[in-house]
C-alpha cells in the first residue's frame, strides 16, 4: 500500500522506536526523541491540509483527526520536557542509561499505540492498539523499580487486565450483533460499515456489549469506581508518563466510548447510552473531587484532578446535543493541555525539593516565582476559572445542560466547587507561605509549560473559527 | 413687600427660640423647686449663667484639638438651625422647606454625634462613658423617633412640618390608638433626648449616672455656655415640636393677619408653659433609672411607635 | 464611544504586562498608579459624557469569547452610570497608591494585578452577553484573589483568600446556573435574546433567587458576607477601598442588570424576599462593625450595612415596579443608586484613611491607636469627613441617599398588597436602627483612633500621611460634601437609568424659580416633603460663624491650658481611656446576647486579695457557626471516609469492578 | 447445523460452567491448578469442536494453543511457584465456599437472563454460547474477587479469559481469533512472570495481594 500521511503517523512511531532501543546516550536518544515526536506531529497537521480516504483498517474522519492532532502535539511538547527531566534523572541517578534506552523505545511504542488505537478502522484492531498502550505504559510506570512503583504497575497491570478483558467482551458481542446483517468475517468489525447497518443489529445485543464496553474501555478512562490504578500510576510513574497518561491515554480510551455511544446512538430500539455515561461522570466528578483533599502526594493529587474532570467530560457527551458535545471536546482537548502542563511544572517541582510530599513544599513563588507562577496559574486553569479555555466549557455544560437536567447538573456544579476547594487549599501551602525546602535554581525547560497554558489561555480568549467549525462538526457527529 | 416680610418672621422665629430657650429651662427649674417646696433659682438665672460663663476664660485640657474647640460651635448651630425650622406660632415660614422632620431630627443626630466626639477628645475615662452611653441610647432614641416621624407621616402624608401641623389641626384627623402610641413614645424620646429624669439627671455630677454631663465635663467658659444654650434648645425644640404636632391649635397659617400672629404667638406660650409644668411634674414624681434599664425603656418607645405604624390600618378615625 | 471605552481597558490590561516586565525597579509603582490614573480619569470622562449626553445604547461586538457568539459589550445609562463608579473609584484608588505604594515591600505582588483588576470590573459593566459578563466577573474575583494574598506569608491572609475564592466562585456557578434558565438549552447568551425571551413566572422566580444569592455572595449579603470582613482587610489599603467601594457596587449592577432589565416584569413577592434580606443585613453588618477592634474591618462590615440598604431600597422598587407604580419605584431606584455612588466615595476615603493610619503607625487595631489628630491633623479631618458621611447626618452626601429611602418607604401605604404595606415599615424601622448604629460605630471608629491619648509608642510616633494620599482623600471629601449640598445635581444625572429600568422618572430638581425650590430636593410634592443640603449647610454655617465671631468680639476668646479635670481624678496611665471593646459594651449588653451569643465573665478577687478583677467577653459569630463551620466539617468528614478507598487492596478494587459490572447487567435484565 | 453437532457444542459449553463451578469449590491450591488444566482442557475441546463445526482452520491453532500452554505449561509454572512458596496447601478464601457457590449460582442465573433476551435473530448456537461464555466469564472474576491468593486470583482470570475465547469461537466467522489467544497467553506469561519476579527480587516476601498494598500514602 502507498505511504500517506495516515500511515506516516504510524511509521514514524514504530521505526523511531526499533531505532531508539538499539541507540545509546541519552543526549541523542531524546534528540531523536523528540525529533520524531515533531516528525509525527506535523504529518498529524497535515491531515487537516489533505484527507487521506479511510482505508479498510485505518480510517480518518474530523472525530479522531481533533484527536489524533492533540494525542501528537502533547506527544511532542511531552517529549521535548521529558528531554530535560529525563537528564536531571540521569544526573541524580534515579535512572541508568539502559532504562532511559528502553524508556525512549516504549515512549514510541506508546505513540504508536495510540496513534493505532486513533486511526483504527476495525473495533478489533482498536482494542488490540488500546492494549498494547495499556502495556507499554505498565511497564514505564514500573520503571523506577521502587517498592511503590512496582505495586503501582503491578496494580495498574492487573485492573488493566481485567479491563482488557472486559472490553474484549464486548467487542465479540459487537461483531455478534453485526454479524447476522452484515455477515461473517472482518467486514462486521470494520467501523465505516458498522456505522452505515447499525440500524438494523439487535438492540439487546447492542445493550450487553455496551455494558461491557462502558465498563473495559472506562476503567482506562479512569472514571470511578474503575479508577483505582490512576492515581498510583501518575505518582509512581516518571513525570512525563504522569503527563501523557492524563493529557492522552484516557482521551484515547474516551474517544473508544465515543465512537460506540455513536453505534449505539444510530440504533433506536437499543437503550441510550447517555443515562449510564452521566451516571458514571457524575459519581466520578463527585468522587474524586472528594478525595482531592486528603491528598499528601502532589502528583496524586492531580491525578484525582484528571480523574474528576474526566467525570466532567463523561457527564458532557453524556447529555448530548450539540453545546454539550462541542463543550465536551473543548473540556477534553483543554484538560489535556492544562493536565501536562501542570505535570510538567509538578515534575520540576519534585526534582528541586526532592520530594513529591505537599507537606514539605511551600512558598514556591517566592524561591522560584517561574514555576511557582505557573503552577498557579496551571491550577487556575484546571480549577475552571477564568479568562482560562476550561471556563468556557464549564460554561456551556452547565449553562446548556441546567435547563434539562436541573438536579443533575447541581450535582455537578457541587462537585466542580468542592474541586476548586480542594485544588486551591493545596495550592496555598504549595505556592504561598514561608518558603520551605531546596532553594536551588531549577534548570527546567519551561517552553512547553507555558506553551500549553499560553494556548489554554488564548482559547479561552479567542477560538480560531477554523477549530470551532471542525468541533462542530464533531459535536453534530456525535448527535 | 412679601419676601421681606417673610425674612421678618423667619428672623423672629430664630431669635424667638433663641430667647425662649433658656427662659423655659429656668421655668422648668423653678417649678420643681416650687413642687418640691424649695425656693429655687430666679427665673432669669439661666441667662445669668449664660452671660456669666461667656466672660469666663476656657480651660482646654492638655490633650484637646482643634475639634475639640470647634464642636461647641457645630453643636449651637446645629440645634439653633434644627430649633428655628419647627413652626411655633406661625406654620409655613419662608425656609420651612428646608429641612423635612426627617432632616430636622438629622441635624440633631449630627450635633449629637460630635458631641459624642467631644467626650471623647481629651482622653479621661468620664468622656468615655459618657459618649458611649449616649450614643447606645442615640441607638434607640432615633430610630424610635423616626419611627414616630413614619406613623404620623403615613396618617398625614407629608413629612413636612407645616403640612402635618395643617392635617392635625384639621377635621379628618379624629382620635387614633396609633397617634396616642405615638404621643407616648415621643414623649420618651424627648425625655431620653433631652436628657432628664428618669433617663439622664442634669443636675448631678456623681460619675456613674451622667451620661451627658460626663460628655462635656472637659468644657468651660464659652464652650460650656454655647453646650447649655444647645442644651435648652433642645428642650424648647422637643416642647414645640409636641405643641406643634398633638397641639396644632392656633398656629397661625402661611397668609393671615397680624392678629393672627399675636394668638399663634399667645397660644404658642401657652403651650410651651403647660408643656413645661407637665414636665416638672413628672420628673419630680419618679426616680432616675440605673444606665442598663434605659435600652428597655427606650425599646418600649420603639416597640410602641412599630406598633402605631402597623395599627394605623386598623385605627381608622372613629 | 464604546470602542474608546474598550481601548481603555485594553490600555489596563496592556499595563500588566509592563508592570511584570518592569518587576523590581524603584519606578514600576509610578509607572503602574500613574497609568492607570490616568486611564480611568480617561474612562471616567467617557463615561460622564455618556451619561449626560446620553445617546442611545451603543453596542459593539467582537470576535471574542463564545465563537459563534462572539463578545457583546454595549453601554446604556445604567452602564454608564456604574462606569463613572468605577472608575471614579479606580482613579481614586490609583492617585492614593501613588504614595501608598511606595510602602510596599514586595510590590511584584500587587502592581500586575492592580490594572487588570480595575479592567475586569470596567468589563463586567460593559458586557451584555452572559459569558462576557461572567468570564469578567469571575476574573474580576480571580485578580481580587491574588491581591488579597499579596502579603501571602501572613497565614491568615491565605485563609482569607481561600474562603473569598471559594465564595466568589459559588457566587459565579449561581449566576452560570441563573444565565443557564434565562438561556435555556440551545444557549441564547446574548443578553438581547435574553430581553426577548420572556421567561415562565416560575423560571423568572427561581432566577431571581439564583441571582440574589450569586451577587448576594458578592456584595456581602447576610448571610453569604462571610468572606467580605476576612477578605478586604487583608488586601492593601488601596485594593480594600476598591473592593469595598467599587466591587460591592459591580455586585449591585449585576442584580440591577439581571432583575431590572433582562428578566422582564417582576412578580410583588420577590420584593419581600429582598427588603427582608437587605434590612437584616444592614443592621446584622453594623451590630458585628460595632464589636470588631481592627479598624479595617470595621469599615468592612459597615460595608455589609450599606449593601443592606442598598438592596432594601432595590427591593422597594422591585415592589413599586411590580405594581406598576412607576414614580415610586422610580424614587426607590434612585434612592439605592445614589446610595451606590456616595457609599462608593466615602467607603473608599475612609479606607484611605485607615490605610495611611496603618503605614504610619503599622497596626490596624484600635485598641494600639488614639491621638491620632494631633500628629495626623489632616487624615483625621477627611477622615472626620467621611465618618460624617457615613453617619447619614447632614449636610453630608450619605444623608441624602437616606432621606430618599425612607421618603420611599413613606410611600407604602399606595402598595395594593398587604403583606408589604406590614413589611415595608418594618424594614423601615431595622434601617432606622441601622442608620443610629452607624453613627454610635463611627463616633467609636473615629474616637478611638484619632482622638483621646496615645495608646502605644507607635501611635504617638505617627507622622502625616503623603500629599498623593491627602490629595485622593481630599479629593473624596469635596466629592461627598458636593453630593451632599447638590443632590438635586445627581438626582437629575440619574434620571435617564432610572427612566432605562423603572420606566418612570423623579420630577426635575434643577430649575424652578430661585429660592423657594432651588437646589432643594423634591421627591414627590413640595407640600409632600423637601430637602435643602445647600441651605442646612448654609445655615449652620452662617451660624457657626456668626456665633464664634459675637463671642469672641463681645465675650472672652482667651484660651488656658491646664490638665484635663476629670472630675478631679487625675488619669495617670492612658490604660485609664474608654478602649473600643469598653465604648461598645452598652450596645453590646443591648444587643449581643441577641446577635452574639455574647458571654460575659467577670472575676472578682475575694476581699484582701490583691488578685486583679477580670471581665472576659466572648462574642460567637452565630452565622459562621450554624452556616458555614457545618458545610466545612460535612466536607472533611466525606472526604475523610471516602479517603478508604485510597488504600483498598487489589482485590477490593477488582470487587468494586466486579459489582459495578453486576449491578450494570441487573439493570439491563430488569430493562423493561 | 445439525443437531448432533449443535448438542456436541452445547455440551461442552455447559461443561465448561461446571469446570468453573468445581474450581470455586475447590479450596487447595494444588487441587485448583489441577481443576484449571481441566478447565483449559474443555475449553481446548470446546474450540477444536467449533473449528470442526464451522470449519475454520484457523481455530485449531487456537485449540492447540489453548491445550499446550493453558492446559500444560502454565499450570505445571504455577505449581512449581506454589511449591516454592510452599503455599499448595492454602487458599485463603474471602468467604466460605459455600456463599461463593451460592453467588456463583446467582451469576449464572443472571448472564442466562441477561442473554436470552436478545431476540432469536441471532443463530441459536451463538445465544447459548454466548450465555454460557458470560457465565464463565462472570465465574471467573468472582472467584478473582473471593481470592486472597495470588496464584488463585491468576487461575480466575485464566478462566475468565477462557470464557472469552469460547465466546471469540463461538462467534462465527470472527477474524483474529487466533491473535486474540496469543495476545492474552503473552498476557498471563506476564503475570505469571510478574508473580516470579516478584519472588524473585524478593520485593515481597509472598504473593499475598495485602502484602502488596503496603505501601500507601500515608506511610510516605
Amino acid at each position: 500500500m502507498n505511504i500517506g500521511a495516515l500511515e506516516g503517523i504510524l511509521l514514524i512511531p514504530a521505526l523511531s522506536a526499533a531505532l531508539l532501543a538499539v541507540l545509546p546516550g541519552y543526549k541523542l536518544t531524546s534528540r531523536l526523541n523528540m525529533a520524531a515526536a515533531f516528525l509525527t506531529f506535523a504529518t498529524a497537521v497535515s491531515l487537516f491540509v489533505v484527507e487521506p480516504a479511510s482505508g479498510r483498517y485505518l480510517l480518518v474522519d474530523d472525530l479522531n483527526k481533533v484527536f489524533i492532532v492533540l494525542t501528537t502535539f502533547v506527544a511532542f511538547t511531552t517529549s521535548a520536557f521529558s528531554a530535560s527531566y529525563i537528564g536531571h534523572e540521569i544526573d541524580t541517578g534515579r535512572l541508568k542509561p539502559s532504562h532511559v534506552r528502553f524508556y525512549h523505545a516504549m515512549y514510541q511504542v506508546l505513540m504508536f499505540a495510540m496513534n493505532l488505537a486513533l486511526t483504527a478502522n476495525n473495533i478489533c484492531l482498536m482494542w488490540v492498539a488500546i492494549e498494547l498502550a495499556t502495556l507499554t505504559t505498565v511497564l514505564m510506570v514500573g520503571l523506577y523499580r521502587t517498592h511503590e512503583a512496582l505495586e503501582a504497575a503491578w496494580k495498574y497491570f492487573i485492573l488493566g487486565s481485567v479491563g482488557i478483558a472486559l472490553a474484549l467482551f464486548g467487542t465479540i458481542l459487537i461483531y455478534m450483533a453485526a454479524q447476522p446483517v452484515i455477515g461473517e468475517g472482518p467486514d462486521a468489525m470494520v467501523w465505516t460499515i458498522l456505522m452505515t447497518q447499525a440500524a438494523r443489529f439487535d438492540p439487546d445485543l447492542l445493550n450487553v456489549a455496551f455494558v461491557f464496553l462502558l465498563l473495559g474501555y472506562g476503567t482506562k478512562v479512569g472514571l470511578a469506581p474503575l479508577h483505582a490504578w490512576l492515581p498510583d500510576a501518575h505518582a509512581e510513574g516518571p513525570t512525563p508518563i504522569s503527563a501523557v497518561l492524563s493529557g492522552l491515554l484516557l482521551n484515547v480510551a474516551l474517544y473508544a466510548l465515543l465512537r460506540f455511544k455513536m453505534l449505539l446512538a444510530l440504533n433506536p430500539a437499543s437503550i441510550a447510552p447517555g443515562p449510564l455515561m452521566v451516571t458514571m461522570g457524575l459519581i466520578s466528578a463527585l468522587f474524586a473531587a472528594f478525595m482531592l483533599y486528603s491528598r499528601r502526594d502532589i502528583k496524586r493529587l492531580f491525578a484525582y484532578s484528571s480523574i474528576e474532570h474526566m467525570g466532567i467530560i463523561v457527564f458532557a457527551f453524556g447529555m448530548g446535543g450539540p453545546l454539550a458535545n462541542f463543550a465536551g471536546l473543548l473540556h477534553m482537548t483543554m484538560h489535556s493541555l492544562t493536565k501536562s502542563a501542570i505535570f510538567f511544572a509538578v515534575g520540576h517541582i519534585a526534582q528541586i525539593k526532592g520530594t513529591q510530599r505537599i507537606a514539605d513544599i511551600s512558598g514556591l513563588t517566592v524561591t522560584h516565582p517561574v514555576l511557582g507562577w505557573g503552577l498557579v496559574a496551571g491550577v487556575v486553569a484546571i480549577a475552571g476559572l477564568p479568562p482560562m479555555g476550561i471556563f468556557m466549557s464549564e460554561f456551556l455544560v452547565v449553562s446548556s445542560t441546567f435547563a434539562r437536567a436541573p438536579y443533575l447538573v447541581v450535582i455537578l456544579v457541587v462537585a466542580i466547587l468542592v474541586a476548586l476547594g480542594g485544588l486551591f487549599l493545596k495550592l496555598n501551602t504549595i505556592a504561598f507561605g514561608e518558603p520551605r525546602g531546596s532553594t536551588a535554581p531549577a534548570q527546567a525547560s519551561y517552553v512547553p509549560m507555558f506553551a500549553h497554558l499560553a494556548i489554554v489561555f488564548a482559547a479561552g480568549i479567542y477560538m480560531p473559527p477554523a477549530l470551532v467549525a471542525g468541533f462542530q462538526n464533531v459535536a453534530r457527529l456525535l448527535g | 413687600m412679601a419676601v421681606i416680610t417673610d425674612f421678618a418672621l423667619q428672623g423672629a422665629q430664630m431669635l424667638l427660640v433663641l430667647l425662649m430657650a433658656p427662659l423655659l429651662t429656668g421655668f422648668v427649674r423653678k417649678v420643681k423647686a416650687r413642687l418640691l417646696s424649695r425656693q429655687g433659682p430666679p427665673l432669669l438665672q439661666p441667662y445669668r449663667d449664660l452671660i456669666r460663663l461667656l466672660r469666663k476664660d476656657v480651660v482646654l485640657a492638655n490633650n484637646a484639638s482643634w475639634l475639640f474647640r470647634v464642636i461647641p460651635y457645630v453643636v449651637f448651630a446645629a440645634t439653633w438651625v434644627a430649633a428655628s425650622l419647627i413652626p411655633t406660632f406661625r406654620s409655613g415660614l419662608l425656609f420651612s422647606w428646608t429641612a423635612d422632620l426627617i432632616a430636622i431630627i438629622a441635624v440633631l443626630g449630627s450635633a449629637r454625634f460630635f458631641l459624642a466626639l467631644a467626650g471623647m477628645d481629651a482622653g479621661t475615662s468620664f468622656g468615655g462613658i459618657g459618649s458611649s452611653r449616649e450614643v447606645m441610647i442615640a441607638s434607640l432614641a432615633e430610630p424610635a423617633m423616626l419611627m414616630i416621624v413614619f406613623v404620623i407621616a403615613l396618617i398625614a402624608g407629608s413629612t413636612q412640618l407645616s403640612t402635618m401641623a395643617a392635617f392635625m389641626n384639621s377635621a379628618d384627623v379624629g382620635l387614633r390608638v396609633s397617634l396616642g402610641l405615638a404621643l407616648i413614645a415621643l414623649i420618651i424620646v424627648a425625655v431620653a433626648e433631652n436628657a432628664r429624669i428618669p433617663v439622664d439627671n442634669p443636675a448631678t455630677h456623681l460619675e456613674l449616672t451622667m451620661v451627658h454631663e460626663a460628655m462635656v465635663l472637659e468644657y468651660s467658659g464659652r464652650h460650656l455656655a454655647l453646650i447649655e444654650l444647645a442644651a435648652s434648645l433642645k428642650l424648647l425644640l422637643y416642647v414645640s415640636l409636641i405643641a406643634c404636632l398633638f397641639a396644632p391649635w392656633g398656629i397661625s397659617p402661611a397668609i393671615a393677619a397680624p392678629t393672627l400672629l399675636l394668638i399663634g404667638a399667645a397660644a404658642y406660650a401657652g403651650k410651651i408653659a403647660a408643656l413645661g409644668f407637665l414636665l416638672a411634674v413628672f420628673e419630680t414624681s419618679i426616680a432616675k433609672m440605673r444606665a442598663f434599664r434605659v435600652p428597655e425603656f427606650l425599646g418600649a418607645a420603639l416597640m410602641l411607635a412599630l406598633l402605631a405604624t402597623l395599627l394605623r390600618f386598623v385605627s381608622r378615625s372613629f | 464611544m464604546i470602542s474608546i471605552a474598550l481601548l481603555g481597558v485594553l490600555a489596563l490590561v496592556a499595563i500588566a504586562p509592563i508592570a511584570i516586565a518592569m518587576s523590581g525597579s524603584p519606578n514600576a509603582t509610578g509607572f503602574v498608579y500613574g497609568s492607570c490614573l490616568i486611564v480611568t480619569l480617561i474612562l471616567f470622562l467617557i463615561a460622564l459624557e455618556i451619561l449626560f449626553a446620553h445617546p442611545a445604547a451603543s453596542t459593539v461586538v467582537l470576535p471574542l469569547g463564545l465563537p459563534w457568539l462572539g463578545a457583546h459589550f454595549r453601554i446604556d445609562p445604567l452602564a454608564a452610570f456604574f462606569l463613572v463608579v468605577v472608575n471614579l473609584g479606580g482613579a481614586a484608588a490609583s492617585l492614593f497608591a501613588l504614595g501608598y505604594g511606595r510602602h510596599e515591600e514586595t510590590p511584584q505582588r500587587v502592581l500586575p494585578f492592580f490594572p487588570v483588576y480595575l479592567a475586569a470590573m470596567n468589563l463586567v459593566v460593559l458586557a451584555d452577553d452572559a459569558f462576557t459578563f461572567l468570564v469578567s466577573w469571575e476574573f474580576m474575583s480571580l485578580t481580587s484573589w491574588a491581591l488579597v494574598i499579596a502579603y501571602h506569608r501572613v497565614h491568615d491572609n491565605i485563609r482569607a483568600g481561600y474562603v473569598y475564592l471559594l465564595m466568589a466562585s459559588f457566587g459565579t456557578l449561581t449566576l452560570l446556573l441563573a444565565f443557564g434558565l434565562l438561556a435555556g438549552s440551545d444557549g441564547g447568551y446574548a443578553f438581547d435574546a435574553i430581553r426577548n425571551s420572556h421567561p415562565a413566572a416560575g423560571t423568572a422566580a427561581l432566577v431571581l433567587i439564583l441571582v440574589l444569592i450569586g451577587a448576594g455572595s458578592k456584595a456581602g449579603l447576610v448571610p453569604l458576607h462571610a468572606w467580605l470582613p476576612l477578605a478586604h482587610p487583608a488586601a492593601p489599603s488601596h485594593v480594600s477601598a476598591l473592593m469595598s467601594g467599587v466591587m460591592t457596587k459591580v455586585a449591585v449592577y449585576g442584580f440591577i442588570r439581571i432583575a431590572f432589565d433582562l428578566i422582564g416584569q417582576p412578580q410583588w413577592w420577590w420584593s419581600l424576599v429582598v427588603l427582608g434580606v437587605g434590612g437584616v443585613t444592614a443592621v446584622m453588618g453594623v451590630l458585628y462593625a460595632l464589636m470588631q477592634r481592627d479598624l479595617k474591618r470595621v469599615l468592612a462590615y459597615s460595608t455589609i450595612e450599606n449593601i443592606g440598604l442598598i438592596f432594601a431600597s432595590l427591593g422597594l422598587a422591585l415592589a413599586f415596579k411590580a405594581y406598576g407604580m412607576n414614580v415610586a419605584a422610580a424614587l426607590a431606584l434612585t434612592a439605592a443608586l445614589l446610595h451606590v455612588f456616595n457609599h462608593s466615595l466615602f467607603k473608599s476615603l475612609l479606607f484611605f484613611g485607615a490605610g495611611s493610619v496603618l503605614s504610619a503607625t503599622g497596626t490596624r487595631d484600635m485598641e494600639q491607636l488614639g491621638g491620632l489628630i494631633h500628629k495626623m491633623p489632616q487624615t483625621a479631618f477627611v477622615f472626620l469627613v467621611g465618618c460624617t458621611a457615613i453617619a447619614a447626618l447632614p449636610p453630608l452626601n450619605g444623608f441624602v441617599s437616606e432621606w430618599l429611602t425612607f421618603q420611599a418607604i413613606l410611600l407604602s401605604p399606595q402598595l395594593p398588597s398587604w403583606g408589604l404595606k406590614l413589611m415595608v415599615p418594618a424594614v423601615g424601622a431595622l434601617l432606622a436602627l441601622s442608620a443610629a448604629l452607624a453613627a454610635a460605630c463611627f463616633v467609636r471608629a473615629f474616637g478611638i483612633t484619632f482622638l483621646g491619648r496615645s495608646r502605644s509608642p507607635e501611635a504617638a510616633a505617627a507622622q502625616e500621611t503623603d500629599t498623593n494620599s491627602l490629595a485622593a482623600m481630599y479629593a473624596l471629601a469635596g466629592a461627598c460634601l458636593i453630593a451632599g449640598i447638590l443632590p438635586g445635581f445627581f438626582i437629575d444625572a440619574l434620571a435617564p437609568v432610572v427612566q432605562q429600568l423603572a420606566g418612570g422618572r423623579m420630577p426635575v430638581q434643577l430649575g424652578g424659580e430661585w429660592m423657594s425650590q432651588w437646589t432643594s430636593i423634591v421627591p414627590i410634592a413640595e407640600s409632600r416633603s423637601s430637602y435643602n443640603g445647600l441651605l442646612v449647610f448654609a445655615f449652620m454655617f452662617i451660624a457657626g460663624m456668626v456665633t464664634a465671631f459675637a463671642i469672641h468680639r463681645l465675650a472672652s476668646d482667651k484660651i488656658r491650658r491646664g490638665p484635663a479635670w476629670g472630675c478631679g481624678y487625675p488619669d495617670a496611665s492612658v490604660a485609664t481611656q474608654y478602649s473600643a471593646s469598653s465604648f461598645a459594651q452598652p450596645i453590646r449588653r443591648v444587643f449581643g446576647s441577641l446577635v452574639f451569643g455574647a458571654r460575659e465573665i467577670g472575676t472578682m478577687p475575694p476581699p484582701g486579695s490583691i488578685a486583679p478583677a477580670r471581665l472576659t467577653v466572648r462574642l460567637r459569630d452565630l452565622i459562621w457557626d450554624f452556616t458555614y463551620a457545618p458545610i466545612a466539617s460535612a466536607v472533611g468528614v466525606i472526604a475523610d471516609r471516602l479517603n478508604y478507598l485510597q488504600f483498598l487492596t487489589i482485590r477490593s478494587y477488582l470487587s468494586l469492578v466486579f459489582g459495578a459490572l453486576v449491578i450494570l447487567l441487573t439493570v439491563l435484565a430488569t430493562w423493561p | 447445523m445439525q443437531g448432533l453437532t449443535f448438542d456436541i457444542a452445547h455440551m461442552l459449553a455447559g461443561s465448561l460452567v461446571l469446570v468453573s463451578f468445581m474450581q470455586l469449590y475447590q479450596d487447595r491450591l494444588s487441587a485448583l491448578l489441577n481443576m484449571f488444566a481441566l478447565h483449559a482442557f474443555v475449553l481446548a475441546a470446546s474450540v477444536a469442536w467449533q473449528a470442526y463445526a464451522q470449519d475454520a482452520p484457523h481455530l485449531y491453532i487456537t485449540a492447540i494453543i489453548a491445550l499446550f500452554f493453558k492446559a500444560i505449561v502454565i499450570p505445571l509454572a504455577l505449581r512449581r511457584i506454589v511449591i516454592k512458596l510452599g503455599i499448595h496447601r492454602e487458599i485463603e478464601n474471602v468467604f466460605g465456599v459455600g456463599l461463593a457457590m451460592l453467588l456463583g449460582i446467582g451469576l449464572v442465573a443472571l448472564s442466562m437472563v441477561v442473554m436470552l433476551r436478545v431476540t432469536s435473530g441471532a443463530d441459536p448456537l451463538a445465544r447459548e454460547d454466548l450465555a454460557f461464555a458470560l457465565a464463565v466469564v462472570l465465574l471467573g472474576m468472582l472467584m478473582m474477587v473471593t481470592r486472597r491468593n495470588a496464584v488463585s486470583q491468576v487461575v480466575g482470570f485464566m478462566s475468565l479469559e477462557n470464557g472469552l475465547v469460547l465466546a471469540a469461537t463461538g462467534a462465527k466467522g470472527m477474524p483474529l481469533v487466533v491473535e486474540i489467544s496469543i495476545a492474552f497467553s503473552v498476557l498471563i506469561a506476564f503475570i505469571v512472570i510478574g508473580i516470579f519476579l516478584f519472588r524473585i527480587r524478593e520485593r515481597f516476601d509472598t504473593v499475598d495481594m495485602q502484602a502488596m498494598d503496603r505501601f500507601r500514602e500515608e506511610q510516605r
